[in-house]
């Protein structure tokens, strides 16, 4: 039944409206550029806003979107906004990311932290200022941070696995919301040091260095496969899109939606993420097939 | 027409009575008032705006913390709400703004009013004009992209400016005004009368003598509300300080290498963010607009009083 | 006195006829000049190079295409989006700003300068409030559109909440303008048509407002453009950033073109900077275009009297 | 225009060597109007005193003396003009055939278009000369047959329809000042008014206009009465019937106030004034 | 002041009934500038045509005219002030002892020191009294033992330091209209010019104030060259030595050309004008 939705044999027309986070918005952007072209809707009209996670779910419990994208699970205090409105949704999984720690270049002496080095260097009111301080063995080289806005996902989940607390972090580095600036800082610096998304380490890998992560099973690299097959841990993380019942309800959302499902390689490809692995698919089917069904 | 002697011309004697009524008049006044009305609702509406969620917050956050403490991190775990940090940064980036625009500002504004020709005037004048209108977000993206690179590259040492700071948003930003001061002064200084310049020219003063003793010390009124625009243009200014200023804010920052937020451009980062109504962040939000619309309301007092001195002087 | 001297000291000053040649040399008053000149070339030069170097950068983008296509999520074929959505959204909002604002703006300006008393205390305080307004940052303006139009009056995150802030955000600039424009036409004009025994409305509508139309429609445009370029109330009113349809009504979501500029500036790929680069020169082009018809109709039509 | 119904004043207000001509007497007429005792404030301020002097019908009344003496103020007062200047306040009486100017329930409106008024500077409106001219029986919608018929009359009427009769779309402004002048007498004739008040008139024109504009107000005082403000001994005397001199006395506060010293007819005025200061102001000891 | 040194001209234009009485002879004198077929251009607009006239040591000369003939024009080309405006271009030749005003190596900032000038609207700077007449002094480098003394005498000169000696530091604009004009004078003498130059110096200002500044002119022309431009034919015939008469003459094209008609000592202009024209603008029958 969907399958002749996405055919394009019924004439839909109507907005759907994704908001959310700025990290899985390529994503989304991805899928409606090629559900334009291939989704057979001329009359549907998708938007994607990038309020950051928080903001997104806060105007999806307000039943202002239909779908809202997430770089982190939604927390208990928007779950509980959501049935106060009466708003009902589904979790969906689309894509996996590897939040990637970057050094410069110039950096020639590290080459994998540890998450307790990690935490070392991030947590609240740490004092590493100097390369030196993470491991003995690092020449002294001044630490420069830069990291994610304070108010995004990425923030969000890279607190809670590093330093055991969602938002605990030391404050004295360089935020922004905008991932160019960390590119830019941990490029030009030689003891620079950052974190950002998968995406925007493969975009500047010719200016950067990831460095690999032991989160106790050995030092693993950041790529498409460790972040896959959930090695690259603790930093390996699934993006989410949420889709409201009723948003679900419109012919247009549900039509989007299951595109959006059928589509799912390419549009993971075009926007440069980590893909979905053959038992996630399964997952993310059945999951839509559910609220299909509950609707 | 009511009256059959409307067009009788010069008959002597008619009365001069209210003949006619003029309900369009009457009309015309509802709504120009009611047009008139408009803004007086913008400015409550803004009040209202704000002063919900500030008042929330104020009810949580001391006053005393807000102004004395000095670290502003309201979207980390361990929570800060002295806003100075945000207060300096404005100050800093003002700061380099004014360094930069005031002097070439006027300094054009001088040449354009005292020294060039008029058609070269009628000709630069406008283009001055234009340039003041170029949008923001212009700034910022060259600020970012191709000022900062050059700083960057031109610093004589090692430790450097960073990728953003507020060194070159105060540089952008101070690019920004100078079309505005030079534009505001020129009118001020072109509004000198003539009769004060020839007073000065026919008791032997030179070209720099009549600009800089009477001339500018004339305007000088207009000039500082010139400034003074541009001080709140530079404090309100969001996009430059956002592209290309920083984030930081858990410190007050007065070196303008580092990078740090100002009060703008914590509004547009936040509040384009993750973080929910209701929530003390959300009411930070409010607090810092709040601070902000009355550090401007204060400096637009001042001036408002500087334009109307300078429209008095020579009356 | 009898025959002039020509001493060739520099004479007391009331020896009559003293030579007037012996010029002195004046090297601070070469000084002077070149510094203040150096400013105006500083200022030409610094501005002209930045506009140069975004022409530049987004020069390989300036064909058709950016406004012809749609922004595109596919990063395979970046190479031919544009931002058309993003400027027909601007259009949008400034057709709508215009509508909203221009009517509003003129009428209380002719209010305040043919109809208040201003004397009255509150004449005076609207006046002053109408100044102020003018220097809220625009970013409060934002605030006010988030809390208050699209929340509380429950217009929500559309063409018209933007518009309706943007209209509000200008409303100062056109009324000062008009007010200046109004205040230009000599009291003259108003004198004679009153004593024709013209009433205040035909005084105001039939002379006032056509000599002061120059000067108007350059208020409105000057605004109507810094409406174009204001990115930071679109940004806290969450206007959306990507949108691959132009808006159909005034609830539609929308995008504009400072907001676009904002977020491809933020995106991983080059081609995104040089998007942007050329979203810039397209603002720039509407900008500067509408900036320069508003001075040239000032500088054209302006009745000196 | 008839010369023999009319009677031509001739005061020749004359340099060394020059030989005075005693004026005409003024015909015989009834006052339209009758200021008595009006004293105009702007705020708290009183510019001019105490002012009691009548306007003869079809007559030009001639107001002189020296700058900032009120005349303007008294001018403006007679058709209300003041109303126009927050602040402005008329105290004591002006009466329009018999009828209080200044009573509750009088159109200022309805007073302006009966009593016209010409400015200092010509003032046309930025229009073309037609609807210049058009303008006032427009706004005040008289009754007009026949529009085109009405501002030829009119333009005649002011000398200056061959002028302009090829040229009646063209604007209002680029006629010389002289002529603009005209053009603004005409438009004030077209809504036919009984009486024109001219504040310096000619002040802002050449001899040559001045001359035109001259010969212009005494063929119209054969319909209208005429007020005129010069600061022109000679004009005066050239053209009015009857002259009043304001002085301005400054009081125990320093505070300076128009005062009306003399009215009578303009022969009288010139050849021999009744007061001292008068004679000091016309035979140029001062001003 | 020693009024045995002066002969003070006393023409009386006189109205109706007034005795005219010849004015004194100008003393004997030495001409310190001279214009020989001046004429001065504002683009390719020849303003003035061909004026020729001395300018005579320690005498009053006066320039009357109807309006836009070109006296301020003239007057403006003696002090090169002309030079400001631009566009403005004057030819023929006008000397000063001889020398030529208009030389290449001539520094009309020095011209201006010698040659002083009064403007018509009485334009002190927005700056405390003494430092609107100490401005002078400073700019010019003047070797000054003691400013206060400078300040005291230029104001005692011209007749204002009484008025003013104890609010010095007050605003130049606090004063009223016939003290700012004197402040002017002030400030122009404090730089111990040659000659002054007066561009209708008391036409903004009120008869008593007029009266004070001409008494002024008329002392100070003990010490200084004076040429001053009136529109008020009494006033040139009571303060002045000397009088020019200008006229505007209209060429074929229509265009109007300022032209010096008449040049000749006070008295006798009034009393015993060579051209018709000089006698018609006298006696007021136009103008
Ligand atoms: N609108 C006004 N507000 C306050 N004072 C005024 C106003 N108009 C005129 N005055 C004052 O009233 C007095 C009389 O002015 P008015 O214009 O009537 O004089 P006038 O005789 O016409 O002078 P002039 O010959 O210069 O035109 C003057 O002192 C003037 O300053
Ligand atoms: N700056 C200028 N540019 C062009 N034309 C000028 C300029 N100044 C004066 N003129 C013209 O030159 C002519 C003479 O002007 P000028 O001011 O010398 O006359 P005036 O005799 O002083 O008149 P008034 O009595 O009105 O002051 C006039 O036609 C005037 O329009
Ligand atoms: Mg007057
Ligand atoms: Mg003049
Ligand atoms: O935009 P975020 O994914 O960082 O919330």
């Amino acid at each position: 039944e969907n399958t002749d939705a996405a055919g394009g044999e019924t004439k839909l027309s109507g907005e759907v409206k994704v908001d959310g986070s700025s990290t899985v918005a390529p994503l989304s952007e991805a899928a409606a550029s090629i559900y334009k072209e291939e989704g057979g809707q001329a009359g549907v009209n998708v938007s994607v806003g990038t309020s950051g996670t928080g903001g997104g779910f806060e105007k999806f419990c307000k039943g202002e979107t239909d779908i809202s994208n997430a770089s982190r699970p939604i927390k208990d205090a928007e779950k509980a906004a959501c049935e106060a409105a009466g708003i009902k949704f589904k979790e969906l999984i689309v894509a996996n990311d590897a939040l990637t720690v970057v050094v410069s270049k110039d950096n020639t002496w590290a080459d994998c932290l540890t998450v307790d080095q990690l935490k070392k260097i991030w947590e609240p009111n740490s004092k590493v200022n100097n390369w030196n301080q993470v491991d003995p063995k690092f020449p002294s080289e001044p630490l420069k941070l830069f990291g994610a806005g304070t108010d995004s996902g990425t923030f969000d989940y890279f607190t809670a696995e590093i330093n055991g607390e969602e938002g605990a972090s030391r404050t004295d580095y360089t935020a922004s919301e905008n991932d160019n600036v960390t590119v830019q800082g941990v490029s030009g610096t030689k003891g620079g040091l950052g974190y950002f998304g998968f995406t925007y380490f493969e975009e500047n890998a010719a200016k950067l260095k990831a460095l690999k992560v032991d989160g106790g099973a050995g030092c693993v690299e950041p790529s498409l496969k460790t972040a896959q097959d959930n090695t690259y841990k603790p930093l390996s993380r699934p993006l989410f899109i949420y889709v409201s019942d009723a948003g679900a309800k419109k012919p247009q959302v549900e039509n989007f939606v299951s595109f959006y499902i059928e589509s799912i390689d390419d549009i993971v490809k075009e926007a440069k993420f980590v893909p979905l692995t053959e038992q996630q698919k399964g997952t993310l089917k059945s999951e839509f097939d559910a609220l299909k069904a509950a609707v | 027409m009511t009256t059959s002697t409307q067009s009788a011309g010069s008959v002597a004697g008619n009365s001069l009575r209210r003949g006619r009524r003029r309900p369009i008049e009457s009309i015309v006044q509802v709504l120009l008032v009611a047009a008139a009305l408009v803004s007086i609702v913008t400015t409550v509406g803004i009040v209202i705006a704000l002063a919900d969620p500030t008042i929330e917050f104020f009810q949580q956050v001391s006053l005393v913390e807000f102004f004395t403490t000095t670290s502003w991190t309201p979207t980390f775990a361990q929570k800060a709400y002295g806003v100075l940090p945000l207060v300096s940064a404005t100050l800093v980036v003002t700061a380099i703004a004014l360094i930069i625009a005031v002097p070439i500002g006027l300094g054009s504004a001088i040449y354009l009013s005292e020294y060039a020709k008029p058609a070269t005037r009628r000709v630069l004048k406008p283009i001055i004009e234009l340039l003041a209108g170029v949008p923001t977000v212009v700034y910022g993206f060259v600020a970012l992209f191709a000022l900062n690179p050059l700083l960057q590259k031109w610093w004589p040492t090692d430790n450097g400016p960073g990728f953003q700071n507020l060194l070159i948003a105060g540089i952008a930003m101070g690019i920004m005004i100078v079309p505005t001061i030079a534009s505001i002064s020129e009118d001020s200084m072109a509004a000198v009368p003539r009769s004060l310049r020839e007073g000065a020219y026919a008791l032997a003063s030179t070209k720099m003598q009549v600009s800089t003793r009477v001339v500018v010390p004339a305007a000088i009124s207009g000039i500082v509300a010139a400034v003074v625009l541009g001080v709140s243009r530079a404090v309100g200014e969001t996009m430059i300080v956002t592209i290309a200023g920083g984030l930081t804010s858990d410190r007050v920052v007065f070196n303008p290498l580092e990078g740090a937020a100002t009060m703008t451009a914590f509004i547009a980062n936040i509040s384009s963010g993750d973080i929910p109504v209701g929530s003390l962040d959300y009411d930070s939000v409010f607090a810092v607009g709040a601070l902000l619309f009355l550090i401007t309301f204060a400096l637009n007092a001042v001036s408002i009083r500087m334009v109307r001195r300078f429209r008095e002087v020579y009356e | 006195m009898s025959a002039p001297t020509l001493t060739p000291t520099r004479p007391e000053p009331s020896a009559p006829g003293a030579a007037l040649t012996q010029r002195r040399s004046r090297p601070g008053e070469v000084a002077f000049r070149l510094a203040m000149q150096s400013c105006l070339v500083i200022a030409f030069g610094v501005l002209a190079s930045l506009l140069a170097w975004v022409l530049i950068k987004g020069w390989n983008r300036l064909d058709s295409r950016l406004w012809t296509e749609m922004p595109t999520g596919l990063t395979s074929r970046l190479d031919g989006a544009g931002v058309q959505s993003a400027l027909v959204g601007t259009l949008w909002i400034i057709s709508l700003v215009a509508v909203i604002c221009l009517p509003i703006g003129i009428l209380s300006a002719i209010y305040l300068e043919e109809y208040a008393d201003n004397t009255r205390w509150y004449n005076r305080l609207l006046e002053l409030n109408i100044q102020n307004l003018a220097g809220v940052p625009s970013i409060i303006f934002g605030i006010l559109g988030l809390g208050i139009i699209a929340r509380a009056l429950g217009l929500g995150f559309t063409v018209i909440t933007a518009a309706i802030v943007l209209s509000l955000l200008v409303l100062p600039v056109v009324i000062i303008a008009t007010r200046e424009a109004i205040r230009a036409v000599p009291q003259s004009i108003r004198q004679a048509s009153y004593a024709l025994g013209a009433t205040k409305w035909q005084t105001v509508s039939r002379q006032v407002l056509p000599s002061a139309v120059p000067g108007i429609a350059t208020g409105s445009i000057l605004a109507l453009s810094r409406a174009i370029g204001e990115a930071a109330p679109l940004i806290v009113l969450g206007a959306v950033t990507f949108i691959t349809f132009n808006p159909d009504g005034l609830d539609s979501a929308y995008t504009a073109l400072p907001i676009q500029i904002y977020t491809f500036i933020t995106r991983p790929q080059a081609e995104f900077a040089e998007l942007a680069a050329g979203a810039i020169v397209l603002l720039l082009a509407i900008v500067l275009v509408m900036n320069s018809i508003a001075i040239f109709v000032r500088n054209r039509f302006e009745k000196r009297w | 225009m008839n010369p023999d119904t009319t009677s031509r004043p001739a005061v020749n207000i004359a340099g060394v060597g020059a030989q005075p001509v005693a004026g005409h007497q003024p015909r015989a007429a009834a006052p339209v109007m009758e200021l008595s005792g009006v004293s105009v404030y702007y705020g708290a301020y009183e510019a001019v005193r105490g002012t009691s002097m009548p306007i003869q019908e079809k007559q030009i009344t001639a107001m002189i003396g020296p700058s900032g003496c009120g005349k303007s103020t008294i001018l403006r007062s007679l058709n209300r003009m003041n109303d126009l200047i927050p602040g402005a306040r008329v105290t004591g009486s002006v009466t329009y055939h018999g009828q209080d100017l200044y009573a509750k329930d009088v159109d200022p409106i309805e007073v302006r278009r009966r009593i016209g008024m010409v400015f200092q500077k010509p003032n046309p409106f930025p229009k073309s000369i037609y609807d210049n001219v058009a303008y006032g029986p427009r706004v005040t919608g008289m009754k007009v047959a026949n529009m085109d018929d009405l501002v030829e009359k009119a333009l005649r009427d002011a000398a200056l329809w061959d002028e302009v009769k090829d040229k009646l779309k063209s604007s209002g402004l680029s006629l010389s000042g002289g002529q603009q002048q005209r053009l603004c007498i005409a438009r004030t004739i077209a809504v036919k008014p009984e009486i024109i008040l001219m504040d310096e008139p000619c002040s802002a024109l050449d001899p040559i206009a001045t001359a035109k504009i001259e010969d212009l107000m005494f063929e119209l005082s054969n319909d209208y009465t005429i007020v005129i403000v010069t600061h022109n001994m000679q004009q005066a005397a050239r053209v009015s019937h009857y002259t009043s001199f304001f002085t301005a006395e400054v009081d125990e506060k320093q505070e300076r106030h128009g005062r009306l010293v003399e009215f009578t007819n303009t022969s009288k005025l010139f050849t021999n004034p009744t007061d001292k200061r008068t004679e000091d102001y016309i035979t140029g000891r001062f001003g």
